[in-house]
This record gives C-alpha cells, sequence and structure tokens, in this order.
C-alpha cells in the first residue's frame, strides 16, 4: 500500500507517462485499455477518489477525442489526472462505469456532448441535451458553431406537441416547488407505502453555459458566467475558475488577494448554510425557523453587499486577483456582524435542532452508508455525514486556507440529521475562519502584475462550496480564450446518491432526503410515483407526499 | 321571529368577522416571526379578489366538483345556526347534537369528493388524505359530544352550554379534549393538512380557481371559527345581559384564535403517521371520560 | 386596467424557467422577515391556478418551455407576469446558447406564434440578482402604486467640429477658443 | 423541548419587527453598490472598449454608415451588472450608479442610446471613427503625427509604410 507521494508516483509511471503540470497535479497518459486497472486503483486501493470525467474534442491540437479522469487524493494531498485518448473516427473508450459507480453520469455526458461511446457502460442513454434534441449532432463539439446549434436545431414548434399534458405529467403543473427554486424530476417506484426504487429526471436549467464560454467569451469573461452556474454559491466556481487558469499560467496571485477570496468564500458557505437550514425547517413544516434563520441570514447578505457591491454574484475575480479592496472599516463592520450573527445562530439554531418534530424527522433517515458513499463518490456535507473525512480546504489547500487553523466536522452515523449537524458545525468553523482572515489579512497588491495565459496549458482548480467540492478542468486556448472548460458543481456527484437513500424508506420523508444533499437546483420539486404492483403512475409534489400517506 | 331574526344576526355578524378572525391570526404569526404581517382586513382583500376572478375548470371534471364548495358552504352555515354565538340565540331542536356532528363530519366529506370528481390526481390524493383524518377525529367529535350529552343528560345543544356547574372531572377533562380535538380539526401545525395553512396551499384545493375557491377558503375559516364557538359556548356563562355576552363571545373567539396560533407557530409538522397515532392515543383517554361522566365524577 | 383587481391582493406563482437561483432566492427572499410583502397583500401560492402573477426567473430553457407553458395556461385571466433578473428580461448572460430561448420576450413571440395569445402585463425588473427591494418596486409598478423610474434615453450627437488638418494640428488651441470640446477630460 | 420552544419565543420577541417601510420609505444603498449602469452622454467617446469587455454583451456597438453616425446601446435586459465597463472605460464616461429601481413596464425602457457622428476618411472617403475618438487620440499624439488620425485604419497603414502610428484604436 504506497503512502508518500513518490510512491504513488512510481506506481502510475507503470501504467504510463506521467508529468507534472502544476502543483500538486499530475497527469498521466494511458492507453484505453489500461484506464480500467488504473481508474481501479486509484479509486480503491490509493485511498483516492473519482472526481470528474472531462470529455474533450482536442482534433485541432493532435488529432483525437480525449478524455480526463480526475481523482483526487486527500492522504498524499495530490490531485491525479488519467488521459486518454480515442479515436476520431470511431470514439470508443472502455467505461469505468463497472467499477465506480459515480462516474456513470460523467460518462454519459460525455456521451451527449462528444458522442464517445463508453464500452460496457450499463446505461447510456442521454442524460442533459433538451428531449427534442436530433441524434448524431454532438454540441460540445469544435466543428459546429453556437450559430448553427441555435438556428438550425432550436425549433420551438416542437413544443407545441410536448405542451399537452401526458400520462407523466397528469397534472398540468410544471415540475415547479412555491418554496424551492428549481425545476426537477424525481422519479419514485413506491411498493403501499415503501420507496423500491428511484430514477432522477432533471437537467431543467441546463443552458449550454461550456458552449458559450468556449466560443463567445474571453478568458477575463468567463468568471463572470461561472459565477452565474449558481446563484447560491456561484462565486466558488469562479475562483475555481480563476484558480484554474492562473495555475496553467503560472501567475502568482497576490497574497491580500487570495485573503480576500477566502473571506469572500466562507462568507457565502454561511449564507448557503443557512439558506439551506431555513428551506430544510420549511420541509419540515417549521414556517418559524424558516423565518428566523433567514433573519439571520439577511445580515450576511448585506455584508456580502457592502463588501462587494452586489448581494450575490459578487462578481470580485479576475484571472490574476481580485477587483476591490476590503479596507479597515469593513473589516471592522464584518467583525462585528459576525459576532452578532454568531451569537443568535447559537442562541436560536441550536434551540431549533433540538424541536421533538425536527429530530424524529430527520434522525435514522435517508441512510447512505460509508461503502456506498465511497461507491457513489459523493463530496462535500454528504460525504462527511457518512465518516468520510474530506474537505478540499485541508487536504488540497488553496487561497488563503493553508494558513487557518479549522477542523473538519465529520460524522458517522451516515442520516439526515448528520447532515444537519455537519453543516451546523461548519456554519461556526466558518465565522471562525473569517475572524482569522480578518484579523490577519495582510497588506499589499490585488492583481498579479503579469497576466499572460499561454495557450494550450492545463489547469485544475479546486474550491470547497458549501456542498462540497468544486473542481473546474481549463485548456488554455488561443486569443485569449479557453479552449476547454469543464466545470463540475458538487451537486453532480451528491444527486445520484439521493437515490440510494430513498430506497426502503417511507415515502412522507422523501423531501427532506432529497434536500438533506442540499442539491444545487435545490429544489426537488415533483415526484412521479409508479406504483410497481398496480403498475399506476401518477404526479405528487413533494410537500404532499411529506405530509401523507399516498394511497 | 325575533329568535330567527337573532339567528339570522348570528350568521351574518360571523360572515363579516370570520375573515378579520383570520387577518388577526396572520398579524399574530406574522408578529411572532418578526415580520410586520399583513392588515387585519387581508383576508377580506384576498377573498373578495378571488369572489371577483373567473373559475378555470378542468378537463375531465364533473358534477360534485362545480357544486360541492357551495355544499360545503350551506353546511357550515347551518351547522353555525345551530349555536349561539354573537346573540345567545340559536336554532335548538331534540337531536341538534346529532345533526352537527354530521354537518362537521359532512362538510369533509364533500370537499373530498368534490376534489375527487376535479380528475385530477393531486386532488385525489389530497382528498385521501383527509379522509383518513378525517374519519379519525370525527369519531373522537363524536365521542366528545357523546360524553357532553352524558353529563348534561340531553340530545339538545341548547341544554348543554355551558358545561359547568357541575364541576367535575370529566366535564373538565372533556373540555380540555375538545379544545386539543377543535386545534386538530383547524388545521394547525402540527396536524396541518395541506388546505388550511394560508401560505401553502395546494392538496384538495389545487384543482379550484377563482370563485369556487373563494367559496372553499371562506367555508374553511367559518368552520374553525365554528369549532372556537362551540368551544367558547361550552365555558361561557349563560345568563349575560345580551350586549355583555355578545362582546365576551367575541372577544373570546379573538383569545381562542390568538392562543392557537400562538401555539402553532413554534410547531413543525408531524408526519401523518406520527400525527393519526397521536391521535390513536385520544380515543381511549375519551372512553374513560364518558365512562365517568356517566357516574358524575 | 385590469390590474386594479391587484391592488390589495396578489398571490404569486413562481416559475424557475432555468434560472441559476439567484433570483428565485431573492425572490423568496422577500417573503422573509425583513421585506416581508404580505405586508402588501402579497402571497406565494404552489398551483398555478389559484395565482394572479407569474413570476418568471431565468433564461427559459428549452426543457422548461413546455412546462412553463403550462403554467402559464394554467393561470386565469387577468393575469401579469414578472419578469425578474436579466435572464428573464432579455436572456441575460445566456442569450445566444442552444439550450435557451432567451428571455420573456422570445417566451411571448412562440405564444403569439403558435397560440394566437397576445402577451399580458409584464413588468421587467432587470439585475442580477435584483435587489429585495428592486423586485417589492417592480411589483408596486405593476400595480400602478408607484411610477416607474427607468427610461428609454436616446442620444444623438447634434454638432461636431469640422476635422481638418489644422484644426487637428492645433487642437489645443481651438480647444480653448470653442470650450466645447472637452471630451475626455480625465 | 418544551423549553427550548420557549426560548424561541422569547429570542422572537426579543427581536421584535424587523421589517423594513420600503416602497414607502426610501432605503440606503451601501457605499460601491453596483447599480444601474448609466452613460454620461458628454464624455463617451465611442471607442468601444466596453463592447469588447462585457461578458454578456449588453453593451453593443454599430456603425449606421447611412447615417454617418456610430451607436452605442445599452439593454439592461441582458446586463449582469458587473462594471467591467467602468474598469475598462478611458474616458469614465460610464459608472455604475447606485439607482436600483429599474423595473419598467415596457421592455423598450430597458435600452440606453448614443449616436455620435462619425468622420470620413481623407482618403477613401470611408466613415472609420467617431469625431470624438479622433480628438480624444490627437491630444496624446505629438503634432506632427496627427494628420495621420484623419485617415482609416487600411489607408493609414498603407501611408504609415514610413512611419510607425501611434494611434491606437
Amino acid at each position: 500500500m504506497p503512502t508518500s507521494i513518490y510512491e504513488v508516483l512510481e506506481l502510475m509511471r507503470k501504467y504510463g507517462r506521467i508529468e507534472k503540470i502544476h502543483k500538486d497535479t499530475y497527469i498521466v497518459e494511458v492507453k484505453a485499455d489500461k484506464v480500467k486497472d488504473i481508474c481501479s486503483i486509484l479509486h480503491w486501493k490509493l485511498g483516492g477518489h473519482f472526481s470528474v470525467t472531462v470529455g474533450s474534442d482536442e482534433r485541432l491540437i493532435n488529432g483525437y477525442f480525449a478524455i480526463y479522469h480526475v481523482f483526487l487524493l486527500d492522504e498524499q494531498k495530490i490531485s491525479i489526472i488519467v488521459h486518454t485518448k480515442a479515436n476520431p473516427a470511431v470514439p470508443k473508450i472502455p467505461s469505468i462505469t463497472p467499477i465506480i459507480p459515480g462516474a456513470n453520469w460523467h460518462e454519459r455526458e460525455a456521451h451527449d456532448f462528444f458522442g464517445i461511446v463508453f464500452e460496457n457502460h450499463p446505461n447510456l442513454e442521454r442524460l442533459i441535451l433538451p428531449y427534442d434534441w436530433p441524434e448524431k449532432v454532438y454540441p460540445l463539439r469544435k466543428d459546429v458553431s453556437i450559430e448553427e446549434l441555435r438556428f438550425k436545431i432550436l425549433k420551438p414548434e416542437t413544443v407545441k406537441a410536448k405542451a399537452k399534458p401526458e400520462e407523466e405529467y397528469i397534472v398540468p403543473i410544471g415540475p415547479y416547488h412555491p418554496a424551492l427554486h428549481e425545476p426537477e424530476y424525481f422519479e419514485l417506484y413506491v411498493e403501499g407505502e415503501r420507496i423500491v426504487d428511484a430514477k432522477y429526471k432533471g437537467f431543467h436549467v441546463h443552458r449550454g453555459i461550456e458552449k458559450v464560454a468556449e466560443e463567445r467569451l474571453t478568458i477575463n469573461q468567463i468568471p463572470f458566467i461561472a459565477e452565474r452556474i449558481c446563484g447560491i454559491c456561484g462565486y466558488t466556481h469562479n475562483v475555481a475558475y480563476c484558480q484554474a487558469v492562473e495555475y496553467a499560467a503560472n501567475i502568482d496571485v497576490p497574497l491580500r488577494a487570495k485573503y480576500i477570496r477566502s473571506i469572500l468564500l466562507e462568507i457565502e458557505r454561511i449564507h448557503s448554510h443557512l439558506l439551506w437550514f431555513g428551506v430544510l425547517f420549511h420541509l419540515l413544516g417549521f414556517d418559524t425557523g424558516f423565518m428566523m434563520t433567514w433573519l439571520v441570514r439577511e445580515k450576511i447578505m448585506d455584508l456580502a453587499e457592502i463588501l462587494t457591491g452586489n448581494r450575490k454574484n459578487y462578481g470580485m475575480n479576475l484571472v490574476g486577483g481580485v477587483r476591490r479592496d476590503i479596507n479597515e472599516g469593513k473589516i471592522k463592520l464584518s467583525l462585528e456582524t459576525l459576532d452578532h450573527v454568531e451569537y443568535k445562530l447559537r442562541n436560536i439554531l441550536s434551540k431549533m435542532l433540538k424541536l421533538k418534530e425536527i429530530m424524529s424527522r430527520t434522525k435514522e433517515i435517508g441512510l447512505l452508508s460509508r461503502e456506498e458513499a465511497r461507491k457513489l463518490s459523493v463530496v462535500g456535507p454528504v460525504a462527511r455525514a457518512s465518516g468520510i473525512s474530506t474537505d478540499v480546504r485541508k487536504y488540497h489547500p488553496y487561497a488563503a486556507y493553508g494558513e487557518l487553523e479549522f477542523k473538519v466536522p465529520v460524522y458517522d452515523a451516515g442520516d439526515v440529521y448528520s447532515r444537519v449537524l455537519v453543516r451546523y458545525d461548519e456554519i461556526f468553523e466558518s465565522i471562525s475562519m473569517l475572524k482569522q482572515l480578518l484579523k490577519n489579512i495582510p497588506k499589499g497588491d490585488l492583481m498579479a502584475e503579469n497576466v499572460e495565459v499561454p495557450e494550450y496549458r492545463k489547469g485544475l482548480g479546486l474550491t470547497e462550496a458549501p456542498r462540497g467540492e468544486n473542481i473546474h478542468l481549463v485548456i488554455t486556448g488561443r486569443e485569449n480564450k479557453v479552449y476547454r472548460w469543464r466545470p463540475r458543481a458538487p451537486s453532480y456527484n451528491n444527486v445520484p446518491s439521493t437515490l440510494v437513500m430513498l430506497k426502503g424508506e417511507n415515502l412522507a420523508d422523501a423531501p427532506a432526503i432529497i434536500a438533506s444533499i442540499d442539491p444545487c437546483f435545490s429544489c426537488t420539486d415533483h415526484v412521479v410515483v409508479v406504483d410497481v404492483k398496480r403498475g399506476t403512475r401518477r404526479t405528487l409534489r413533494l410537500k404532499e407526499i411529506s405530509r401523507g400517506r399516498a394511497r | 321571529m325575533i329568535a330567527q331574526l337573532l339567528v339570522l344576526t348570528n350568521i351574518v355578524g360571523l360572515l363579516l368577522i370570520t375573515p378579520i378572525i383570520d387577518g388577526i391570526e396572520r398579524k399574530i404569526k406574522a408578529r411572532l416571526q418578526c415580520r410586520r404581517g399583513p392588515p387585519i382586513l387581508q383576508t377580506w382583500y384576498d377573498l373578495l379578489k378571488l369572489f371577483r376572478r373567473p373559475s378555470i375548470v378542468t378537463e375531465e371534471y364533473s358534477l360534485p366538483y362545480i357544486i360541492s364548495p357551495y355544499i360545503v358552504f350551506a353546511n357550515i352555515i347551518f351547522a353555525l345556526a345551530l349555536l349561539p354565538s354573537i346573540t345567545r340565540v340559536s336554532l335548538s331542536f331534540y337531536g341538534d347534537i346529532i345533526v352537527l356532528t354530521y354537518l362537521i363530519a359532512s362538510s369533509s366529506i364533500f370537499i373530498a369528493i368534490g376534489s375527487i370528481s376535479s380528475g385530477s390526481v393531486f386532488a385525489t390524493i389530497g382528498a385521501n388524505r383527509e379522509i383518513s383524518i378525517a374519519t379519525l377525529s370525527k369519531l373522537l367529535i363524536a365521542l366528545v359530544l357523546a360524553s357532553f350529552a352524558i353529563l348534561k343528560g340531553s340530545l339538545t345543544l341548547e341544554k348543554l352550554f355551558p358545561i359547568m356547574p357541575p364541576y367535575t372531572i370529566s366535564a373538565i377533562l372533556a373540555i380540555v379534549l375538545f379544545a386539543i380535538l377543535a386545534y386538530i380539526e383547524s388545521y394547525k401545525l402540527p396536524f396541518d393538512i395541506p388546505e388550511a395553512e394560508p401560505e401553502i396551499i395546494d392538496g384538495i384545493l389545487v384543482e379550484y380557481s377563482g370563485k369556487s375557491l373563494g367559496v372553499l377558503k371562506y367555508s374553511m375559516y367559518l368552520k374553525r371559527v365554528l369549532l372556537f364557538t362551540m368551544l367558547i359556548d361550552l365555558v361561557l356563562p349563560r345568563n349575560l345581559p345580551p350586549i355583555i355576552s355578545s362582546l365576551a363571545y367575541i372577544v373570546s373567539l379573538i383569545f381562542v384564535s390568538i392562543l392557537f396560533v400562538t401555539i402553532e407557530t413554534y410547531f413543525g409538522r408531524l408526519r401523518i403517521d406520527q400525527a393519526l397515532k397521536f391521535m390513536k392515543t385520544l380515543i381511549p383517554i375519551l372512553l374513560v371520560v364518558i365512562v365517568i361522566a356517566y357516574f358524575h365524577i | 386596467m385590469s390590474l386594479k383587481l391587484f391592488r390589495r391582493s396578489l398571490w404569486v406563482y413562481h416559475l424557475n424557467s432555468g434560472g441559476c437561483n439567484g433570483c428565485d432566492i431573492e425572490v423568496l427572499n422577500i417573503f422573509t422577515p425583513y421585506h416581508d410583502v404580505e405586508r402588501l397583500g402579497i402571497k406565494l401560492v404552489a398551483s398555478p391556478r389559484h395565482a394572479d402573477v407569474i413570476v418568471f426567473t431565468g433564461p427559459i430553457t428549452r426543457e422548461t418551455l413546455p412546462k412553463a407553458i403550462r403554467a402559464f395556461f394554467a393561470v386565469p385571466e387577468p393575469k401579469a407576469v414578472v419578469a425578474v433578473g436579466s435572464c428573464a428580461c432579455g436572456g441575460g448572460i445566456w442569450y445566444d446558447s442552444y439550450a435557451v430561448i432567451g428571455g420573456i420576450e422570445a417566451f411571448y413571440r412562440i405564444l403569439e406564434k403558435y397560440y394566437k395569445v397576445r402577451p399580458p402585463p409584464t413588468v421587467y425588473v432587470p439585475g442580477c440578482p435584483p435587489k429585495p427591494e428592486a423586485i417589492i418596486h417592480g411589483v408596486a409598478v405593476l400595480r400602478g402604486v408607484l411610477k416607474q423610474k427607468q427610461r428609454k434615453t436616446y442620444f444623438l450627437e447634434k454638432e461636431v467640429p469640422t476635422l481638418t488638418r489644422d484644426f487637428i494640428v492645433n487642437l489645443e488651441k481651438y480647444m480653448k477658443q470653442e470650450g466645447g470640446i472637452s471630451i475626455g477630460k480625465r | 423541548m418544551k423549553a427550548s420552544r420557549i426560548e424561541i419565543f422569547k429570542e422572537a420577541l426579543k427581536t421584535g419587527v424587523v421589517t423594513k417601510r420600503y416602497p414607502f420609505e426610501p432605503i440606503e444603498v451601501p457605499e460601491g453598490f453596483r447599480g444601474k449602469p448609466s452613460i454620461d452622454t458628454e464624455k463617451c467617446i465611442g471607442c468601444g472598449a466596453c463592447a469588447s469587455v462585457c461578458p454578456p454583451n449588453a453593451l453593443s456597438i454599430e456603425v449606421d454608415a447611412k447615417r454617418g453616425v456610430k451607436r452605442i446601446m445599452l439593454f439592461l435586459g441582458r446586463c449582469i451588472f458587473c462594471g467591467r465597463c467602468q474598469d475598462v472605460c478611458p474616458t469614465e464616461a460610464i459608472k455604475l450608479s447606485r439607482e436600483f429601481e429599474l423595473s419598467s413596464l415596457n421592455s423598450k425602457d430597458l435600452y440606453q442610446m448614443v449616436e455620435l457622428k462619425m468622420a470620413r476618411c481623407e482618403m477613401c472617403g470611408r466613415y472609420y471613427a467617431t469625431v470624438r475618438q479622433i480628438l480624444f487620440t490627437a491630444r496624446n499624439v505629438p503634432k506632427d503625427q496627427r494628420p495621420l488620425l484623419l485617415l482609416c485604419d487600411e489607408c493609414r497603414s498603407k501611408v504609415s509604410a514610413k512611419y510607425i502610428s501611434y494611434a491606437r484604436w
């Protein structure tokens, strides 16, 4: 069992050429037939975890399609990218899903976007593209332009047929929810009251971000679209992207800029966790809890507005640094606000979590064992609630996190309540981190002096979003553009795990379980309930299920 | 003739007051959540707006879907006429206690029938749930009313009020149990089911819109006031002078609604099986109350 | 105008048409204690059938389009629309993406073309995301309580100096004389 | 359990009503708030730097060759209020104000348009840049080089085989 970095790299060298692309990040180029072996070793033997699969059309650079499987090794504090090439005429690569079930969606996405076929994949169906998307059109291939996609393929007339209610959407209401925010579908198969199987149908919010970024935007415009991947934890995406480009171009970011980034990241984490608590209370019918947590959260939002000029979508980053400074007055104000928030939360939130209804509806519900969590490669608070200590801030430090003292809360029970506790602890960890950051912020510049980005270099940006690790792989391109940019949000890894958690649970607990991973589509709304015995299908809203028995 | 007029005053007065009571509840709830809250007349504004909006019907509805809101409304109005409220006069006849039980139960059933006939799956599930709660809670209400009848030895509502004196343990217990049942039956948290909570209207009401939604919501507010009235009648002394008794009634109505909404604000929702379990534990207690009421303890 | 009906009571159906959650959270935020729009008679409802107004947040992705159309027709007339956020107003940063219809106006064009429906009264609330107050302002404008502040501006340069060699070489001299060409003073 | 409910109740009473009175009372926006970008029509020289950095292309530049004007258009329905335009504007003509009440009943009200007159190239007679832009550039160019500014890019590159142009467009 190799433990040191040196030993790991030696082992990797047996499989293919190894190259260091930047700090703590190595790329191993292997033949297609060895992909399965090396991935299995990285994920199951070396204690790393599978993070993302990136497809890429590199026919313009070297004439091949490429696949990158990214693994994070927490123990050794390094990331390893497994790189394979596929024949441009018939792109075929062996699938790693049979070994690492967590790679399922990633491979299907690469199939959707590039037409790369993964051999022995259990279910290589369409995942992301809209229902009326024509066959054999792969949007992220470089030989099809955004204009072609828009004007040839976007045909609103197909809408008319679909807009009529079908069996699946019996109720003429969209997949929307009053309090939660994005439309998503879960199909639950029930036997009486018990959920026996679940399926996810989603990606209503697929907006074609990668194509827009690769075709229209320049390197310094992408931070702004990256921020709009998610309106709740957008800044982590922004930072992850900037870091990826900075690593690729070997730009040294001033320390003050790093501190400012960390400060805003932690502010975002607090606001996101408080938001989640509010939503959870709302789902459990405790509206006063919702109101009171959001009341505290509003202070954080105001603070963000004072520091950045906007309540959300801070727009603070460019490649090489940050755009605004935090002066002494603002530091003082932030510290005061944090004290107030901490006091309020200790007073209110802890009491709310002790309420009987809240306890009885979260404890021992939605179990995810450590093994399942490893299999599906879940990240963030979900993993930490299942006993896996993983935190990018600790094990792959970025921004100013290397210089901070903090604990990573880990709970073993793997139920909804431990996810609640992990987030509860994290809020206070964040507050203590923020205090350290604000007190020790060094003087200096905000932007790196020399910001030039060479072409065709790879960079891997990691951040710990409120929901788990964010990972951005960037391949820089010509003319101040990026060639390939693949952001992966944490919910992408976490959402499949709800399907495991839901099995065998009571139908009424489904909403709390789905919300417990804090899905970035945040809301989880309509559920298609399929009765296995009777074969009937009907659409329900989570909220209704949460109240009662659907017989 | 005067009695009829007074009963009419009761009903018209309650029709006017009820949305204001709901407005007060919303205001209090908002205050307890650190909000300013809507104006007290807000529920009236909502209802008036609903009455002026058209009703969209579903594609596959049948007759009960259209008429049941009005049947429910009529049911509740008739039930209100049976109880003394603003004026201490009511329609009174032998066995009206049974009629009251029937009216409360049938309003739930007609709501359920109406939403089942909307042809929407959503509403059907809501109706299922309504029935599963109603069967239990109506049984409990019938048992409580039975214990009152035994205590006073009469099947006429007039003769029941007020239940005390005699100050027996069974009388006090019965009143407390009725208060709990009124709380459950008026769909307060943690026993809330979809249609009562003003912020979240779905379930049974999902397919109703405009006028019929307004009528249904109005009936639900009235039903809540009906239960409160019953509770007040059980304790309010009978022989007060007319104006003072009306005032006492209105004050205690507001008091009860404020009390209930304050309790509600600090509860989360129980899962329905937990709620049903709680209600089932009430059955043996009720039976004990009936037995000791029989022996006038 | 039909919107008089909504002066005192306005029920809102919130429809995320593929937004990033930023606006959705802000829409939800106006119901929380600091803003509490219940005091203005605004209430969030779960079913479009109960609603008076639909709030669109997001650029309307292709996947949500049919659902948005269904929700739109489930709201009884008279209805109104609030487009919250730049994405819903004009497509935002996604305006030319292949997976996006591109804002509420494109949505209305589809409705007119395939369903022959006139667009309802609409208020546009740009912002990314708009402040909660901006959303409240938008609703107030829709109800006719407040006056709209934002107006189209159009400026056409009237007079320009004729550029001659003499003028451009002796720019400093001419600028002193005329005093009007003070462009780009830093 | 009971105690914690009462604690929450007490805390809520202590906090009291926090609701702001907006829209009946105005609110303060903080210093540095990123509100509506507004173009100062006197300062704008139509260089197009803002349009080239604008991530959502909310700012666009068009040349109307018939009328001889350059049109700078800002569409708030796309603007993401990032403030990049403010960063790059050479004359501080575009600035993010603290205005946030931007709602309007007509999408046409979300447009701001500035049209600037253009100059014709001395050699080929084509419209090539706004008069203001030429004047702005001229001040940073030595006097002997200035006549070159009266030519469009192509003509200038022909002429300036000998000269090196200072002017950067």
